[in-house]
């Protein structure tokens, strides 16, 4: 991950089987400001191998958001495979 | 009449629910009692496991918001006067409600159409996680993707 | 497991008849509850009229038997495993349950097919007898003919 | 209502609308032996004339008929018009 001079730190939570491969339920990111949502999922992959295998969701600020938003200083972001309710 | 969401990791009484959503113009409503399952067979395999227990998580507050925009979206879309919709996080052992999905209706037609596409898109967006646990193991069970 | 049809002047419980048909392999009931609506709209006049109570009365055992009729034809056509089907007779005050229509199967979408076919055909079939009584007079509710 | 020489007794129930317009819930007669349903139909419609404008149902022991069904000593008639339970 590259630092850039102006970074933003994240809180990212894991749930379900994505919890189980990264081996942590709730993480804190520093990440270069404009990364979209699809390159921190890329870069959560190479920190935990476990979750490269997985389809994810990601979610921002309790949301569902495409792989492209670009991500806010302070969003909550919420990683997890298929939800799998009822 | 309110409709009614939530999620509890009490034992859920189905009638409650069902009968905290009954408008007076009402007739019918119509009630999806999901519960643990004993037995499941692997879609892949056709093995059939025994469950011994499940464990349900979810996304607390984002879970919340889906079941209140699918709540809104069904009555939007169906011609339904009042939803309930009540999903048990945490340990559950077989025989135990995970899910009750009640709506109440004039017509009982658009309840039944209504209640079985909020449980379909329950399945698919709410932020729910289902592990089955069984004598020899433990898997998350894989969903639906939205 | 087995079927259960009934009819009773006590009040209904909902939640027993859905779990009363919960078979081990089943993951999913759906019930119909139908329940005496206050205001009932008169299908040629378009008038609403305000219920004051119901009163349903029974031919009880051909009743029964058309009961265990449309259970059985469900259970042929559908892929459902379990039906449980109740219904009051007597005096019935507004927002009390008339009728309970429980179907347990494997998976959730023979169970809304089921339990849907088997009200229509209750209330075609099953000789049972509705009248509404008005502040200002009573009227035998017009069925629909076999 | 003609008595042949062989009759037989029948008891018949009526039910809902149609026991308001009989104006009894439960009846004996005596009908000629070979009567059908529906000739046992339009000679109540005769006796109480609130059955006339009715469509009526009818069920042998407990079953519907036709009205071309012949109906036999001892049996048990139902008479109602569509139901509405549910």
């Amino acid at each position: 991950m590259v630092f850039a001079d102006f970074a933003m730190i994240l809180r990212v939570l894991f749930f379900g089987a994505a919890a189980d491969s990264a081996g942590t339920r709730e993480a804190q990111v520093e990440v270069a400001e404009g990364l979209t949502a699809g390159e921190l999922v890329e870069s959560l992959k190479a920190k935990h191998p476990g979750l490269a295998g997985q389809k994810l969701l990601i979610a921002v600020d309790q949301e569902y958001v495409a792989a492209s938003t670009p991500l806010e200083p302070g969003c909550e972001i919420a990683i997890f495979t298929a939800v799998s309710g009822g | 009449m309110s409709d009614l969401y939530e999620l509890t990791t009490d034992v859920i009484d189905i009638a409650s629910v069902a009968r905290r959503v009954v408008p007076p113009e009402c007739g019918a409503t119509v009630t999806l009692d999901g519960y643990a399952r004993r037995f499941t067979k692997d879609k892949a395999t056709g093995e059939v496991r025994e469950t011994e227990y499940l464990v349900y998580e979810a996304y607390e507050p984002m879970a919340l918001k889906e079941m209140a925009k699918i709540i809104e979206r069904a009555k939007a879309e169906f011609e339904v006067s009042a939803i309930g919709i009540a999903h048990r996080l945490g340990r559950l052992e077989i025989g135990e409600t995970s899910v009750v999905i009640s709506v109440a209706a004039p017509h009982r037609k658009a309840a039944f159409t209504a209640c079985e596409w909020l449980i379909r898109e329950l399945k698919r967006t709410v932020p729910i996680f289902k592990k089955e646990v069984y004598a020899d193991g433990e898997a998350w069970s894989e969903g639906e993707m939205p």
